[in-house]
């Protein structure tokens, strides 16, 4: 992002240069279909089939538990609906949580349409799902349990390992939204005992338009749309071979310098978080308690409006934004902030900012330095003070 | 997604502040949002010399009530009563579609306004 | 694709230098989600809106009528799924044809296992649909025609201004992919006269992963998948800007040429045809009667097995296919070629030889050169003669 | 998708064309496809001293025709009956899934022909 400090990396990231380079040869000098018999077809499927091996091992998956997708939208509902579809005759209910990506909520309130049953666990102020009240909600027909591994607008970590236990000891299968946490703590579906898992390139500095998800092996899972026979015919349509080696090649870069990365994103939001609690009165860091992702930081402004400080941010060069990306400029209050109980004022005033691997220091004293003038300067509007 | 006059309006928004002892005066709270307008006003030979006004909201609602103060000033009562939201929005270059409601706040403080000046008269 | 002669372009199209061009800025430098309010989203959005002007200017439609999708199969199925289930008060007809790419099939397939009844209109030698046939399988709970504007196997063009004038005077709502005949001739919704039409952008040059759908105004359509607002919630999901602008160039510049290279194709096309009926024996053109799209030659060998065929040509350098790129390895025979009523030996023994932008004069002697060989070669085998 | 000995046996098919005077011959016809093996044997001391073919088919029908007729040539005629498409699938580095069904022609009409040439004698 080209003389601009950009603190949106939950909304989308910019495409790294190792992941284009690996991509470049498959625009066009192997360009086939990789289901074409010839060696133009087979030389694509090779770099198809390599994706997919090296997608496995960063999640601790094997090749045909991974199937190719166009994103995490995609991927949540084909697990969500996939799933239910293929057990509908062994139950219509299914637990997920208030403060899902709107992949997973509007995914469900459609299922209720079509007579499904649907929980919606409540969160603590911190943002956890209470293990108690999952264990309450599980009922003899309940067929799937869809919870997030990590929350995009604040970054709140779920004990996913506990939830998917409980699950299965009731029989149930458990998928997660792992999109946001994919790259930014280690994701690994043994560990974390999950049968479906949903993640997006374009959030760990992949390619837009290019997800995966993980389908453990023996998973019953239904088709959301028809055609040829790729993916095991669960997804079917030519596959994006540029897109996928995109995908692959920026998870194994992310894996790779996890350990670096992580460590350093959380000392810079730290510091963010920190000097923004000394130096600006009347704020409130949302979710501050870990386990939370190291880069994002949700903070809320009393008497600011999140939009115009988003705006005021952004005339000087700035980007964060006030919740997901998919709710801008709708103007409704966060539905994920509302579900932690929030007041108004704090509800109105919370902005995310969200780093990245191309973050640094002097972005955050940037940041310090314009939201030190920015709001007390809309309070000043609101307040006359 | 802004318009350039919103975007200025937003920046530097006009009038801003309030009116030590004004002639008529009127707070607005959103039903949906916790966004609010205070707005002042001094009259002066049946006209709207002075508007003045403070705003907790998002850009929309800062430029609108900015515009609002500079559409107004200057217009007779009726005149500034007839102001409508529609006509904020349209000086302002037009409001993406979901902010059409944030403008209603500061026409009616106007109108708030006025009838408290109006209602103050013995 | 470097060093073969690629005759394969009804699978996929190799990315075109200028797509590419247009694309890269959209990678890293102006990457934002086009959904976020600041500077880095808004940029993102105004190239989304500029393509889907594009685009709606190419196929003579409004950008509102443009929604873009991940593909081919996946405009297929939200336009049939989508339109289906907004009609499912109506009716629960739908009318196709049996030489549709399994993109549509599969999907009818699967409606008629929800209770929906379809009809496969046959179609003649020449791969036409009869129009007194469509007219008598029109009934007054027929809600969807879904016919394809040209064969991905053979080539063969539809009437489809006049199929959509009878569904309409039944008022029935009428879809066509338009898959492959974009780029190869003019494809303009309202001479087409059809309701919705699907496209994908790897087979005019552009990049895969990437489709789109027109939806004519006022037309009833109800997503497939839920999550964020993109593409008014008909088709959510970070939209995958590279992509669609990458779309959008390659559409732009196919049109922009299309009169010069469907007659250069069709030149090319109709060479290569002469000089196989004049100079190997036993040979059958598939649907070679007008109309017909100029890059595609469907030819039949007797006492030749179609793969083989392909295999021979592919060690020596030669892409071609048998059929479609989806039923490659499947060993079945082509139900297009199964439908214009081919005897057993002409199933057997068909390849598609599909030329494209790039494809020479040269490539065109060399693959005359290759079947003056392998032809004999095989049928020696076969026969020993 | 296909291994370098199929793409090698389908290249250059080992004992192609056929023999003049047959001890054994037999025809399979795919119940599927179109495809067909002609078979020939040449018996000598019990054992298959020749074998050849003639093969309409698939890549894989035609190096399993090739590759059946290089593991045949030498065995005694009940060890060439026990030869499985499985083992031809085998000595060919695999075979794709759906390929299997084109291996089974050749060793049947191997088969055939050994039962032919059983018929034959007196
Ligand atoms: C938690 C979460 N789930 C799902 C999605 C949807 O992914 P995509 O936009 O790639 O469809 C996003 C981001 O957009 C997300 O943050
Ligand atoms: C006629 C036709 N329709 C649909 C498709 C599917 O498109 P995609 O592979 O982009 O999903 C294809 C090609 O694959 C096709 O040729």
């Amino acid at each position: 992002m080209c003389d601009r400090i950009y603190l949106d990396h939950s909304a989308t990231t910019p495409l790294r240069p190792e992941a284009l380079e690996a991509m470049l040869p498959y625009f066009a000098d192997i360009a086939g279909n990789s289901s074409s018999l010839h060696a133009d077809g087979q030389r694509a499927k090779q770099a198809l089939d390599a994706a997919r091996e090296s997608v496995a091992e960063a999640l601790g998956a094997t090749p045909r538990e991974i199937l190719f997708t166009g994103g995490g939208t995609e991927g949540d509902n084909l697990a969500i609906l996939g799933v239910t579809e293929a057990l509908k005759q062994r139950g219509h209910h299914i637990i997920t949580s208030a403060i899902e990506h709107p992949a997973v909520l509007r995914t469900c309130e459609w299922l209720e349409t079509r007579g499904l049953e649907v929980t919606y666990l409540p969160v603590d102020a911190d943002g956890i799902v209470d293990l108690a009240t999952l264990r309450a909600s599980l009922r003899p027909d309940t067929v799937l349990v869809s919870i997030m591994l990590a929350n995009n607008e604040v970054g709140a970590v779920q004990p996913m390992a506990k939830i998917a236990d409980l699950a299965h000891q009731h029989g149930v299968l458990v998928h997660t939204d792992a999109v946001q946490a994919m790259g930014k703590m280690p994701v690994n579906v043994d560990h974390l005992g999950v049968d479906l898992l949903t993640l997006t390139a374009h959030k760990f500095c992949g390619p837009k338009g290019c997800g995966a998800l993980f389908v453990r092996k023996g998973t019953p899972l239904e088709p959301i749309t028809y055609g040829g026979h790729q993916e095991r015919s669960l997804r079917p349509g030519t596959q994006n071979i540029p897109g996928i080696v995109g995908l692959a090649t920026a998870l194994r870069l992310a894996i790779n310098e996890l350990p670096a990365q992580s460590t350093r994103l959380a000392a810079l939001r730290d510091r963010l978080q920190a000097t923004i609690l000394t130096s600006i009165p009347h704020v409130k860091v949302n979710c501050a308690a870990p386990p939370r992702l190291p880069n994002i930081l949700n903070v809320s402004f009393a008497e600011v409006d999140g939009e115009a400080l988003l705006m005021a941010l952004d005339m000087r060069g700035i980007s964060v934004s006030t919740g997901s990306a998919c709710a801008a400029g709708a103007n409704e209050p966060s539905h994920v902030l509302e579900a932690l109980g929030l007041a108004p004022e704090w509800l109105q005033g919370a902005i995310r900012i969200s780093l990245g691997r191309t973050t640094t220091n002097e972005d955050i004293d940037d940041v310090l330095a314009a939201l030190q003038q920015d709001v007390p300067r809309l309070r000043a509007l609101a307040t006359g003070a | 997604m802004y318009s350039a006059a919103v975007r200025d309006h937003f920046a530097n928004p006009r009038n801003t502040g309030s009116i030590e002892q004004p002639d008529g005066q009127a707070r607005v709270d959103s039903p949906v949002h916790n966004d609010r307008v205070d707005l002042m006003i001094r009259v002066q030979d049946g006209r709207l010399a002075e508007i003045k006004y403070r705003v907790l909201g998002c850009v929309a609602a800062i430029a609108s009530s900015s515009m609002t103060s500079v559409l107004a000033t200057g217009l007779t009562l009726d005149e500034a009563l007839a102001l409508t939201p529609e006509q904020v929005a349209e000086a302002l270059g037009g409001l993406p579609e979901g902010k059409l409601a944030c403008s209603v706040l500061a026409p009616e403080a106007l109108r708030l306004a006025i009838a408290d000046y109006r209602a103050r008269q013995p």
